[in-house]
């Protein structure tokens, strides 16, 4: 779809008669709407809320040439570079951490011609979304004028018709398929997220389907109880799963902290050894590893329940 | 008083922030001057960081390492979405900015994208995450960057984040009706912009540092105050609070 | 059985949402109807609200009376921005939507906002709230209203919700490239559209309806059907749980 | 301000230098913002958290010439009309619900020409706060298009310049002040609204200036308890009161059902009359109240608990 097309954007949602139903599915279920070329957003941000259980499904389904959008990509981008499954990259900022530096995977893929990055500033991918969300070709906004990152996408500047002045026009994103991990969720997909929200709503409502991972499905009375929590309606919602630390060791708002000594590790074990050293990681955590149980597992004993602490103190419920 | 490099950054950047009410500020030296404002020149500043957090507290010994974090959220007021978060500042709410790169030029335009071209970089770069919305958005924004040669080039390769442009009255006839870069913080003085060719000017050295040593340090001609005041440097308490604030020295 | 024609509309209306997935519904009768086709023909029907809420139930006896207020929240599963329900619409969500109007015009085109001229009105009307959004925005829109000539007119003195705006290819000509004003169900009635001129067309009658009674309601020449099937009367069991939301009678 | 102009929105924003500290203030004072000709936006909607209290401190203190914007107008707008401090009425619908009919109030000052309604469609008015909101000078949309409201205020057309289809250009509302209900605030005017957040977000952030009343002033440490729940930031906020019950007869969602009997009063004894008969009322519960416990006590005893209970049962608190 070229950017900015909501009328191609909205014809496939049309066309697809969402379920209005039960939308609870299985891991391997979900992963299936993704086709080969697909462009997939992901949600959360950085090492934040990270739907890593589905994206690790998705790998596990090699799939071919995704154009993965995210605002801020974290190592999961080196897993799809890793395992050839991304042919472009849409997004602000790829790295692992501040502390992890460079991420070498990612450099010696655009850098040597394999991946190609379309970088936006981060307001403005944010804004590609929200036009999607919000069903318009695009949305005016300051960012991104007079940089160059104007001539990397789509990106035009216009003459304001109320002011006179240039303004920049930044397009509509409309992704094939979001890939989402939440706090909770009733059966139908109604969906609340807490803490930091992220860009993840926008993603749901712009994309033509919603694949999400919730940490519990609960009751459709408790989603009832509090309305005004949920985020994201169920009609925006094709596939639903219930994933206990879906994100980890990625962290999830209140939940989990992030485990950086997994990062430490991945990076010294993995990472830094180029896509090589990764592909060896994806063996033994994606690969060989479906069940995401077993996949926890493998982060030893009382590292969650250690996350999960970290993570009530620093929310204030320690 | 000994300190490191780091340490001066953070506290110079700090003393910026005087009388300032709210800051857009990443996560290491920026919200480490922020914070460090906020308990002592700056009261009233509220902490605004990209993730989506306003009015966090940092918690010692577990600061954040990315601006999206839970620990960036930590007793925060407001947590909004990240695009919002942008949007305040796109709609005047936020004073002043922190903005860093790879490379700086001499007119202020920063690159943290790519080393050699955008097709075929010889570094590619991590990208802009928030720098360009907080130098485009935000009142008036701060560089704050180790003073290297190799980083302060004549022109960056590539502009991710627009400080000047090519100087005069350029940013402004491209649309950028706002906002400016007001200050470039490093390690070795302060630096400002010349009001007309907008092109880069010392305008004051750090306690022990010379103007050859900042000209030896800059790969383009830089403009000289005739008078370049000497920084005070990091009083006792500031770097208490500041070493209260990092215990890990993860930052400092 | 007897029944009022509000019961008759709200019935009729409830019908014509068999497996329809999602409704975008004011108060009254197009709200007693979304609920009680939910009862019915449509299970997995989601109920939308532009005061922001998604998914409410009615809770008999006390009945909303307008879009925005607790009543439409009631054990709603989302209450979303008034703005952002409306996006939903936009982006292309909600599959019907349900309006009314002071006037209808043989091309769909209502008017709820002036008799006369905008400028000097001879009677002013409370406004387009979302009927303009709603017609505009959703799949397709159903026309609920009493059949009343001075309703039905040849031509609306201000169109407020576009239907067909001049018949043909006018309404899509001008930028309305989604939705369409499927049907007008009256108490008198279905009509629909001729799919060519857009001009509108008598389809079906209700129970004791002649077509002449349908014409000397209509300030218009209406196209009208070859063949008019009767529609079915309201069965008892619709009535029932219709009585059952609207216990006090209120709009039925 | 012309509308759409962010320009000289921001330069107002940014002149103001918006106390960072405490905003505790009275109603007088709050209402004490408001100028002679000011652009007035009103939260809620309809008879949903409409800030009462606030606005009949304005009528207190005479102020004439307003524009008066809100997306669906209650009866509120006729006590501005019967006032005579109202010029301009930006809003999508006006009446006072359903079963009260036509504003008869409303009727006479607009076909009369005394006052001029600038209607929009409900979505265009809501993206006009949100464009606003935004800090741009318009937002695209279809909403408008083809129907003579787009004659009415000053959206324009264009050829979209991705899809080269026509779209609506809604352009941004920056109201000169915001008068706000919301259920608590802390002392630094960070806000939460429960239920329906309505419009009132990007009300504020468009707005110059931000008066805010709150149902409970509430500890810092409690807004950060669920700093997800905040919606709009003490930034953003000027003047700041405790009010409860701010919003009564008009409810306030989980707190209060609205007063229905004491609408049907308002309409026997005072709206049906016209103008005078608002004016009427008017003496009696605002310019002879000065004082809002005075005010709430003329609605009985035992109004104000028995609509409470009946807020508590809608929401399943009951």
């Amino acid at each position: 779809m070229e950017p900015g097309d909501f009328v191609e954007a909205r014809r496939r949602l049309e066309a697809k008669a969402r379920p209005g139903g039960v939308k609870l599915t299985s891991l391997t279920e979900a992963a299936g709407w993704v086709k080969d070329g697909d462009v997939v957003a992901i949600g959360g941000c950085c090492y934040s809320r990270t739907p890593l259980a589905l994206l690790m499904e998705i790998l596990r389904q090699e799939r071919r040439g995704l154009t993965l959008a995210r605002n801020l990509m974290c190592y999961e981008g080196e897993w799809f570079i890793a395992a050839q499954a991304v042919e472009t990259v849409v997004s602000s900022w790829f790295a692992i951490g501040l502390p992890w530096g460079l991420s070498k995977v990612f450099r010696q893929a655009v850098e040597g011609g394999q991946v190609r990055y379309e970088e936006w500033s981060h307001l403005a991918l944010g804004l590609r979304f929200r036009a999607g969300a919000m069903g318009v070709s695009f949305l005016p906004s300051l960012s991104m004028l007079g940089s160059d990152l104007m001539g990397v996408g789509s990106a035009k500047t216009m003459e304001c018709p109320f002011t006179g002045e240039t303004i920049a026009l930044i397009p509509a994103l409309f992704p094939d398929v979001a890939v989402l991990h939440v706090h909770r969720a009733d059966r139908l997909g109604n969906c609340q997220i807490d803490g930091y929200p992220h860009m993840d709503v926008d993603i749901a409502l712009a994309s033509t389907t919603v694949l999400v991972t919730a940490e519990e499905i609960v009751s459709e009375e408790q989603i009832r109880s509090q309305p005004d929590r949920t985020k994201i309606p169920g009609f925006a919602v094709d596939a639903l799963v219930e994933v206990p630390y879906g994100a980890f060791p990625h962290e999830c708002y209140g939940l989990y902290e992030a485990d950086f000594d997994h990062f430490d590790k991945y990076v010294a074990e993995g990472s830094s050894q180029g896509a090589e050293g990764v592909r060896e990681y994806l063996d033994r955590y994606v690969y060989n590893t479906p069940d995401h149980k077993d996949y926890l597992s493998l982060f030893g004993a009382g590292t969650l329940d250690r996350k999960a602490r970290d993570a009530q103190q620093l929310v204030g419920r320690g | 008083m000994s300190y490191s490099p780091a340490e001066l950054l953070a506290v110079i950047a700090a003393r910026q922030l005087a009388g300032v009410k709210s800051v857009f500020a990443g996560v290491g030296i920026p919200l480490l001057a922020a914070a460090l404002a906020q308990k002592t020149h700056a009261p009233d500043l509220t902490i605004v960081v990209e993730g989506g957090s306003i009015g966090p507290e940092l918690l010692p010994g577990r600061l954040p390492i990315s601006t999206n974090e839970m620990r960036v959220a930590h007793r925060a007021r407001v947590l909004p979405g990240i695009t919002d978060t942008f949007l305040f500042a796109q709609r005047g709410f936020l004073e002043v900015g922190f903005v860093g790169g790879a490379q700086v030029d001499r007119f202020g335009n920063l690159n943290s994208s790519v080393v050699g071209s955008y097709d075929k970089p010889q570094v590619r770069l991590p990208g802009s995450g928030g720098a360009n919305d907080i130098i485009s958005l935000c009142h008036r924004v701060m560089v704050v960057t180790m003073h290297e040669r190799r980083r302060f080039v004549p022109r960056v390769d590539f502009i991710t984040s627009p400080g000047f442009l090519s100087g005069g009255t350029s940013r402004r006839d491209a649309g950028l009706l706002f906002g400016r870069v007001s200050q470039v913080v490093t390690n070795l003085g302060i630096l400002g912009f010349d009001e007309e060719s907008k092109a880069m000017r010392l305008e004051g050295l750090h306690p022990g540092v010379s103007v050859q040593d900042v000209v030896e340090m800059t790969g383009f001609d830089l403009l000289i105050n005739d008078e370049l005041p000497i920084t005070e440097p990091p009083e006792e308490e500031e770097l208490a609070l500041l070493r209260g604030l990092d215990t890990e020295r993860r930052f400092i």
